[in-house]
């Protein structure tokens, strides 16, 4: 294949933005067109990618080993057809949800863009290329939020400052990596994180699991969840940047370190990822707002890939793998069904929603599918991925792990049995009386997505095979293992698996439990684990944002740039102010008082002056 | 007559002395005057007598009266000065010239 | 002879300073004069002498007692108390001082003994000259200065003005 | 042989041009603007121009890496030495083109003022002493343009002639001059070591460390690191175009460029120092961005951010490793033209509004649409985003500071990035987000706004084709280093 | 011919006051600027080239008859010359305007005349009596002028002035005296040549002190300056120009350097004395400076100031000290004369000469203002002007004599500078126009071109500097670098 092409799945959504940015905004129909089809064309640059030769383009560009490389091969082949894929269905699906949005012309620019630059980004072979595009996202990600609306800025700040921290962080790694081994060349680099290697593996790590949304760096997920449109949830904080993280952390893993199993970065990479499921999926449990209750679902999410790709052995990574694809599709789908409903019913909150599945069957059927899939229901995807990173974690030793990720499957089935019981079931709601189906663009992204759930759930060999494996093919830990995970994909006599299935069945009975506490009303149903003594309290301070690292970190700048400005600026200042005023006029006030006008004061002077200097001279002669 | 300029030299300094202790302590303007001419007296003194001590009488002589001359000049000077003074101030006390300071 | 005319002058000089009254300082002041005329001459210098003699206790004198009669000021300047034993003190320091630094120089000093010629005249004119186009220049300076400071018109224009 | 030598003469001719077509032109401001404002305006904005179109007639030769010197014997030691090469061409370039770019702007913005005559004549003066200086070779001389710059700041900086305004302008004429002399008593105990100004005869000496101690002190008064800076804030009190040619053009990047000039292109400087001219630049950029935090004067804020980002150049520069190097030339144009736009930007909301207090604006997106998303593009640059042009920079000397095994300083200085971020987000937020305090504003002139988004853009097109300046700057590092080798 | 330099000024000056009975205005001015002017194209064209082969010793003439009258000419002394003739003749044209309101004129010429013909007889004697002669004669003139105005201020600097004078002069002469009965001569040569033959160490260090304290009063070093910052504001501004411009200089640097260097010798002790003194007056008189509110006065301590460097640099006594001293000298001239005028014009315009009443003049004086901002940076040292060489100079040759702490001083003593000359340009010029000053006017046309003058001479001496350097300082500097051995050379004579 030519090389230049490579440049293809970056410059065609680019040119699709600018025809967005550049259409005048009164043409109406033209843009979602073009739009459509382009990203069409974009879904097949990316299939008929698929399978080729590895090829490098390599452009001269900056000097000092700073070149424009990009490399297509199997792994980058699967995340960029995921990417064309995710932007044709958003962009489909846009045409209806965005229809008559103000900032229409923006929005499909910044869509675009953004899928330009993740192109770019999976394909970079160079740490500077790659962070060009990687950091580039921040600013179509701070666009992207702030269509939603005017009270979005302060969220797209968040997003921005967050995702812009950590970005730092892997630009230091990068940094450290490279001054360790001279090269920029992804495909060159392979070390042990060691020393200095280390702290830019962790750095590094940093930057990619923030990309993906993982733990502490989560925050502005829940907060975009209600400023920006759905849409972009679906598309950025849903699919995108799980992709992209991921697929970041895994080259991490896979290529640019030699992590060995329950070294120390994989622990930390685990515990991280442990700590992300848990603690995002209790957060997710009470939510009383649906897209809230989804984005923290796409943090607790990401927990399973970190936790998978930190096992470090071939099974678990490949979960990893292969769960972030796969909640790439049943998040978005979630979060486009949830866009379908709050188009219809003009809201998300669950205590004002119910029994829609009448009146939204296809929106309901999509959703369904996709909450199952996300809560592992056998044969879905996600009951297969959850699966391998169960094993992969069980293999490491470290149970516990494996404990959390079940308990992360309990409350993940129990919020969504909560939020599908309340919102396609149930009496339906008084507002709710008018509500239709929603277009066919919008049902059929959804449906399509909850299709693939099912496909890459019962005929799982097709991605394990096709994608997965490979990428793996190469891993150094998986070097003379006949690698084949579809062996028992989807068995369910297992230990491990035997003990997911009775998670699920202990989630069902939470429900029921608070269905019946809270009055037979589902969206209370989660209030028993809610009110749980020392978890309450939890709770409440979560909410007010304790725990919300992007709040106490702003306080922490904050209060260090007071100090520094009070005990280190300020001094200056007034050192220069005041001091140095200050002595001169206190020299002069001196000098001028003892000029008093008193001629025997000014000869006593003179005189003086004689005598000291006949001393002085007489001194130095000696 | 190298020790009789030294004793000259001697008499001369001491006048001088004279006449800057007059300067530092007396308040009377013309008075002060009065110790500059002592000054010069010294110095006219002394320069007579570096000319004597040495053979160089005539120049010394004619250095002498040229300061002499220029003495009267200064202290014609000083005294119109004194007078202008004493109109502004009616005073002759020098601690009251005090307006410039600072 | 010569000592007691170095005495005198020192101590008439010495009076002329501490007199109360201006009049009988500035006729101390002549009679000091005059004694240092009486030096000049004992040491040859006739010529010095007679300047000495006519213009400073001649001229300067008369000069001061045009003065003090045209201020007439001398009444409201008290003169410190303390003059009586300050000065005592002080010429006895400086005598002190003097005497000591004067007998350390005492025959040290070696000097070039001059190789005059000529009378006074014809030094006066012929080494002096640019002296002599000097004191004019002095003289001409002093006289103008009175001019100045005793013109009648003009006023005093701004240097009042500012306090 | 005889093709060569014309060539020399043509740069000749072309850099003594592009140096005293705005010095001499300075002067002829005053008589244009005695026929008419229109004459004036036009004249200074072609001199302007006409400086930078003959600084960028130098480019290709700089490309070739050509270097050049020559000089004019004037005696006693201090010969008119001029130097021409990838250094001098990239800071001639960049200062005079962003500086007529700053003109341009200037016909709207002090189009109502009095004294116009003096601002553009000191203006056009201020453009040509940069000039000189980055075409000196000779310390005395480099000195000389260093402090007509200085004066060229003191007047305008107290353009409107407010007594607290004036203080402020002599504030800054004072410690830069304070600075400034003690450099050159810096230069001077150089020159009692080897007995000459010419700086092309001094490459690769090695000097004492308390030459390099009063040198940097000129350096960082001029550019305003701390503990010498806290008077380019207060120079905010200037017009904002003053103060957009202070930061970006011209003034502050005097400093760096004699950093880069001397003390790596010229001098060898202790080890000790060379350890510690990093730590003071990174914690000038930490003190300076936490100031920017804290203020709340709109200018004063952009005032700290230069600060701040100078302090990356110096780093850049004090690691003397080639990426270093052409990081932080880089930096110099990068920040030049987004720091300059957000001045501007800054400058035609403060005219609109008559408002400096951050808190006391927001929501003039709705009235200034054009000017807002300029804001935001140069901040980006500022920040160092990609695609902008200031993240090349950034990373640069980022990479490079770790290159040369200094990973805290570079973690500190990308702790200050992240506070860069945060308060031009806040400034963003609260000037041109929020409810709109005031209503009816309008945009200012089209050559403001034009200068702007013209600003902004080329911000985002130094990115897309950084290529380009990276190789002047590539050239010029080499060159810089060379007597490393 | 170098006659002329004194005899042409005492004669118009013995002149004028029947001259002015004449003509009050017209021809006093017209008469003292043509003189002036003749003196100045005089050295330029006639005296200059004198010296080419080094100093010469002249033999006056009076319409072609010879007299007992020998002039020294060297590159110093025509450094001098130039120096007064030059601002003489630009205070010449100031008065013109200045002095209208004095009244008097044809008396104020004449003893400004007079106080010229002392100073160029100064500048031209060979013979230590002769300096101090017409050091009293300049000095007589300069009570004289100071007290011109008869106000209550006036009359009391130059009552002060006087007193301290006169002891000045007293020591100056008991040291001639001194010299006189060891070295049995008053001329240069002579005393140098005694002194070479005699070995008289302490007399010499006690003549020095001696001469140091008079001269140096008279150059207002610190702790001699005390007349200085009471006279010269007082003086009427064209006469405060002269005084901080040339007199101080003359009477005091010149014949200080003359001595020290040309007849003593300069020796280590008297090299750490001078240049202690200069970096104390430096400081004594910036810092006293910048607290003052009268312009006048801010500008006299600001002459104790930069007096400090000359003797600094001059006292260093390396040639290249030297010659920054003597150029820092010959800049002073130049830059003080200017601001005093500036003063002189603003005290005209607005009545005051307190800073607190000033602001914004700038608006309605822009000659005024612009060139005060050209003295005061050159003043201050900035670069191009003429100030800024010299002390890059001075600078120069004390890190080269290793006074490091000495450079440093000096290089702080101008930031000082720079701080209240600042101070000066916002509270008098920059700033918000003061609304009582409204209806100012811009100074008459004679007083603005003598300002213009010289600051354009300030810049053009800072672009040219090379050039003046070459041609008037480098030959002064050359003279005092051969030391004793100028004046021993002059013995045969």
């Amino acid at each position: 294949m030519n090389p230049n092409n490579l440049l293809i799945p970056v410059l065609l959504p680019l040119l699709l933005a600018l025809f967005s940015f550049l259409l005048p905004g009164s043409v109406k129909r033209l843009r979602e067109a073009v739009s459509v089809l382009g990203a069409a064309l974009f879904v097949y640059v990316a299939v008929s990618f698929f399978g080729q030769k590895e090829t490098l383009l390599t452009v001269p560009w900056m000097g000092h080993g700073i070149d424009f490389e990009l490399r297509l091969y199997q792994f980058s082949q699967f995340i960029l057809l995921a990417v064309s894929g995710f932007t044709f269905l958003i962009a489909l699906y846009s045409t209806v949800r965005m229809a008559g949005h103000a900032r229409l012309r923006e929005y499909y620019g910044y869509l675009f863009l953004t899928a330009a630059m993740s192109a770019g980004a999976v394909l970079a072979n160079n740490f500077v290329p790659l962070v060009f595009f990687w950091e580039g996202l921040l600013i179509t990600l701070y666009a992207l939020i702030t269509v939603g609306g005017r009270g979005a800025h302060r969220t797209a700040v968040k997003a921005f400052l967050i995702g812009g921290f950590c970005d730092f962080c892997m630009i230091l790694g990068i940094a450290i990596l490279w001054s360790q081994t001279g090269t920029l060349r992804l495909s060159d680099i392979s070390v042990v994180p060691q020393g200095l290697t280390a702290v830019s593996f962790y750095l590094m790590m940093i930057g990619a699991v923030a990309k993906a949304g993982s733990m502490p760096f989560h925050t502005w997920i829940p907060d975009a969840a209600v400023d920006a449109p759905v849409t972009v949830m679906a598309f950025i904080p849903a699919a995108l940047e799980k992709l992209l993280g991921i697929y970041m952390l895994s080259r991490i893993c896979l290529d640019l370190f030699q992590i060995e199993v329950n070294s120390a970065p994989a622990l930390v990479l685990m515990t991280l990822g442990a700590l992300t499921i848990v603690l995002a999926v209790f957060m997710a449990l009470i939510q009383k707002d649906l897209k809230k209750l989804l984005s923290f679902h796409a943090v607790s999410q990401v927990g399973y890939m970190m936790l998978g790709v930190g096992t470090a052995v071939p099974i678990g990574i490949a979960g990893g793998i292969f769960h972030m694809i796969n909640h790439a599709m049943y998040k978005s789908g979630l979060f486009l069904a949830a866009g379908s409903v709050e188009q219809q019913a003009g809201t998300t909150e669950l205590k004002k929603l119910g029994g829609l599945a009448r009146s939204m069957p296809l929106t309901a059927l999509g959703f369904l599918v996709c909450a199952a899939a996300i809560s592992g229901i056998w044969p879905l995807n996600g009951f297969v991925s959850k699966e391998m990173v169960f094993h992969g974690s069980y293999e490491t030793g470290y149970t516990v792990f494996t404990v959390a990720a079940w308990l992360g499957a309990i409350l993940t089935f129990a919020s969504f049995l909560k939020a599908g019981h309340s919102v396609f079931f149930g009496p339906r709601a008084m507002e709710n009386a008018q509500v239709h189906e929603n277009k066919p663009p919008v049902t059929l992204a959804i449906l399509a997505l909850a299709a693939l759930c099912v496909l890459f759930g019962v005929w799982n060999a097709l991605p394990l095979k096709l994608f997965i494996q490979p990428i793996l093919a190469g891993h150094p830990g998986a070097a003379g293992e006949h690698l084949d995970f579809t062996a028992h994909a989807l068995a369910v006599f297992n230990p491990i698996a035997l003990i997911s299935m009775g998670c699920l069945l202990v989630a069902l009975g939470l429900h029921l439990f608070g269905f019946k506490r809270g009055g037979n009303k589902a969206y209370l149903a989660s209030e028993p684990i809610h009110r749980l003594p020392v978890l309450h309290t939890i709770y409440d301070l979560a909410e007010a944002r304790v725990f919300d690292l992007y709040e106490q970190g702003i306080k922490g700048l904050q209060a260090l740039s007071r100090f520094l400005f009070r005990f280190v600026d300020r001094p200056i200042d007034a050192f220069y102010e005041k001091v140095v005023v200050g002595v001169g006029r206190a020299a002069s006030g001196a000098i001028r008082a003892a000029h008093n006008g008193l001629y025997a004061n000014y000869l006593a002077w003179t005189i003086g002056g004689l005598a000291i200097i006949a001393w002085a001279i007489g001194a130095l002669l000696r | 007559m190298s020790n009789l300029w030294v004793l000259n030299l001697g008499f001369a300094v001491l006048l001088v002395g004279v006449g800057l202790y007059c300067l530092l302590t007396m308040r009377n303007t013309v008075k002060l005057l009065i110790g500059i001419e002592v000054i010069a007296k010294g110095v006219t003194l002394a320069l007579v007598a570096g000319g004597a001590a040495r053979g160089n009488l005539m120049v010394a002589q004619s250095l002498a009266i040229t300061v002499i001359v220029v003495d009267v000049a200064v202290i014609a000077t000083a005294l119109a000065l004194v007078i202008n003074i004493n109109r502004h101030t009616k005073s002759l006390d020098v601690r009251k010239l005090t307006r410039l300071k600072g | 002879m010569h000592l007691f005319l170095l005495i005198g002058l020192v101590a008439f000089s010495a009076v002329a300073i501490l007199c109360r009254e201006l009049l009988k300082s500035a006729i101390s002041l002549a009679v000091a004069s005059i004694f240092l005329a009486l030096l000049l001459f004992e040491m040859g210098a006739v010529y010095a002498g007679v300047f000495e003699l006519s213009v400073v206790a001649g001229l300067i004198t008369v000069l001061f007692i045009t003065a003090i009669a045209l201020t007439r000021g001398d009444g409201d300047v008290a003169e410190g108390r303390a003059q009586r034993w300050v000065f005592p003190l002080f010429f006895l320091a400086l005598a002190v001082v003097d005497v000591l630094v004067m007998r350390r120089l005492l025959g040290r000093i070696p000097a070039i003994q001059g190789s005059e010629s000529g009378g006074f005249s014809q030094v006066l004119w012929n080494q002096r000259t640019f002296d002599l186009v000097g004191q004019v220049g002095v003289i001409s300076a002093g006289v103008l200065a009175v001019l100045a400071l005793f013109r009648r018109e003009g006023g005093h224009g701004k240097g009042e003005g500012h306090e | 042989m005889s093709l060569k030598k014309t060539m020399a003469q043509n740069i000749q001719t072309i850099i003594i041009l592009t140096i005293f077509v705005p010095i001499i032109g300075s002067f002829t401001i005053p008589l244009a603007g005695l026929i008419s404002k229109k004459a004036r305006s036009f004249w200074s904005v072609l001199l302007a121009l006409a400086t930078t179109a003959s600084s960028m007639l130098l480019i290709p030769f700089a490309l070739r890496g050509g270097e050049l010197a020559f000089r004019k014997v004037l005696g006693l030691g201090v010969d008119f030495i001029v130097v021409a090469d990838a250094l001098s061409v990239f800071m001639a370039v960049a200062s005079s083109f962003i500086g007529a770019l700053i003109v341009v702007y200037s016909l709207g913005y002090i189009g109502h003022e009095e004294n116009q005559s003096e601002y553009y004549f000191i203006v056009l003066l201020f453009i040509g002493s940069m000039m000189g200086l980055v075409f000196s070779a000779n310390l005395v001389f480099l000195y000389l343009f260093w402090e007509i710059a200085a004066l060229a700041c003191w007047r305008l900086i107290g353009f409107y002639r407010v007594r607290e305004y004036v203080l402020k302008a002599d504030k800054a004429f004072l410690v830069t001059f304070f600075g400034a002399v003690a450099m050159l008593l810096g230069f001077i105990l150089v020159y009692a070591q080897t007995g000459t100004f010419d700086l092309t005869a001094m490459r690769g000496t090695a000097i004492p460390g308390i030459a390099v101690l009063l040198i940097l002190m000129g350096m960082f008064s001029k550019s305003a690191t701390v503990p010498l800076h806290t008077w380019l804030p207060d120079a905010g009190v200037a017009p904002t175009t003053v103060t957009a040619l202070l930061h970006a053009a011209v003034l502050v990047k005097i400093g760096v460029y004699a950093f880069a000039r001397l003390f790596c292109w010229t001098f060898r400087i202790p080890e000790g120092w060379q350890e510690a001219i990093p730590v003071l630049a990174v914690v000038s950029s930490l003190v300076a961005a936490a100031a920017a935090v804290v203020e709340t004067d709109l200018k004063r804020i952009l005032a700290y951010s230069t600060v701040s980002q100078i302090g990356y150049i110096f780093l850049g520069f004090a690691v003397m490793n080639p990426m270093g190097v052409s990081g932080s030339l880089l930096f110099i144009l990068m920040h030049g033209l987004a720091k300059a736009g957000l001045f501007l930007c800054a400058g035609i909301v403060i005219h609109a509004t008559g408002e400096r207090d951050i808190r006391r604006l927001g929501g003039q997106i709705k009235n200034m649409p054009w000017t807002a998303a300029a804001f935001i593009f140069c901040a980006f640059s500022v920040i160092g985003i990609p695609p902008f042009g200031g993240f090349f920079s950034k990373f640069m000397v980022i990479v490079a500071t770790v290159q040369s095994g200094r990973v805290w300083v570079a973690a500190a200085a990308l702790f200050a990035a992240v506070l860069t971020m945060y308060y031009l987000f806040k400034v963003f937020s609260a000037v041109f987000m929020g409810e709109p305090a005031g209503h009816g504003h309008k945009e200012g002139t089209r050559s403001m706004v034009f200068v702007v988004v013209t600003l902004a853009v080329l911000s985002l097109l130094a990115g897309l084709l950084v290529a380009y300046p990276t190789k002047l700057a590539n050239v010029a590092a080499g060159e810089i280093l060379r007597w490393m080798k | 011919m170098l006659f002329l330099y004194i005899i042409v000024p005492l004669l118009l000056a013995g002149l004028l006051p029947l001259l002015g009975k004449l003509s009050k205005r017209l021809l006093p001015d017209l008469l003292a600027s043509a003189a002036m002017l003749f003196l100045l194209v005089l050295t330029v064209i006639g005296a200059r080239p004198l010296i080419s082969g080094g100093g010469v010793i002249q033999q006056a003439t009076w319409f072609q008859a010879p007299l007992n009258i020998r002039l020294l000419l060297d590159g110093f002394s025509l450094l001098m010359l130039f120096t007064i003739a030059l601002v003489s003749f630009v205070v010449c044209v100031y008065s013109i305007g200045y002095m209208e309101h004095y009244g008097a004129k044809a008396n104020y010429y004449a003893l400004l005349l007079v106080m010229i013909a002392g100073m160029n007889g100064l500048v031209l004697s060979g013979d230590l009596f002769t300096i101090y002669v017409f050091l009293e004669m300049a000095a007589v003139a300069s009570y004289a002028l100071v007290a011109f105005g008869r106000g209550p201020d006036e009359l009391e600097a130059a009552f002060k002035y006087l007193m301290l004078s006169a002891v000045a002069s007293a020591f100056v002469l008991l040291s001639i005296a001194v010299l006189f009965a060891v070295t049995g001569g008053v001329g240069f040569g002579a005393v140098a040549q005694g002194l070479k033959t005699l070995n008289v160490r302490t007399l010499v260090g006690i003549c020095s002190a001696l001469f140091l304290a008079g001269f140096g009063l008279k150059a207002a070093l610190v702790p001699f300056h005390s007349w200085l910052p009471d006279a010269h504001p007082s003086a009427p501004a064209p006469i405060s120009a002269m005084l901080s411009g040339v007199l101080i200089k003359v009477s005091g640097v010149y014949a200080m350097t003359r001595v020290f260097l040309g007849v003593f010798g300069l020796t280590p002790a008297l090299t750490t004395v001078l240049t202690v003194l200069g970096v104390v007056s430096i400081f004594v008189g910036a810092l006293a400076a910048i607290g003052q509110n009268d312009i006048k006065r801010m500008l006299a301590y600001s002459s104790i100031s930069q007096i400090g460097y000359v003797v600094l640099g001059i006292g260093i006594g390396t040639p290249l000290g030297i010659l920054g001293g003597l150029f820092h000298l010959f800049n002073h001239a130049l830059f003080k004369s200017l601001l005093f005028l500036n003063a002189g014009a603003v005290e005209q315009s607005t009545g005051t000469r307190s800073l607190d009443k000033m602001g914004g003049l700038a608006k309605v004086m822009p000659v005024t203002a612009v060139t005060s901002v050209v003295g005061s940076l050159s003043i201050a040292g900035v670069p191009p002007l003429n100030g800024f060489w010299s002390k890059l100079l001075i600078i120069i040759a004390l890190v080269q004599a290793k006074m490091l702490t000495l450079a440093v001083l000096a290089v702080l003593g101008s930031v000082i500078t720079l701080w209240y000359y600042l101070v000066l340009q916002h509270q008098a010029f920059f700033g918000k126009l003061n609304e009582a000053w409204k209806s100012v006017r811009e100074a008459p046309f004679w007083m603005s071109a003598a300002t213009v003058v010289l600051a354009l001479l300030c810049v053009a001496v800072g672009l040219a500097f090379p050039f003046v350097v070459g041609t008037w300082l480098q030959p002064a500097a050359d003279a005092l670098g051969q030391g004793v051995n100028v004046a021993l050379n002059f013995i045969g004579f």
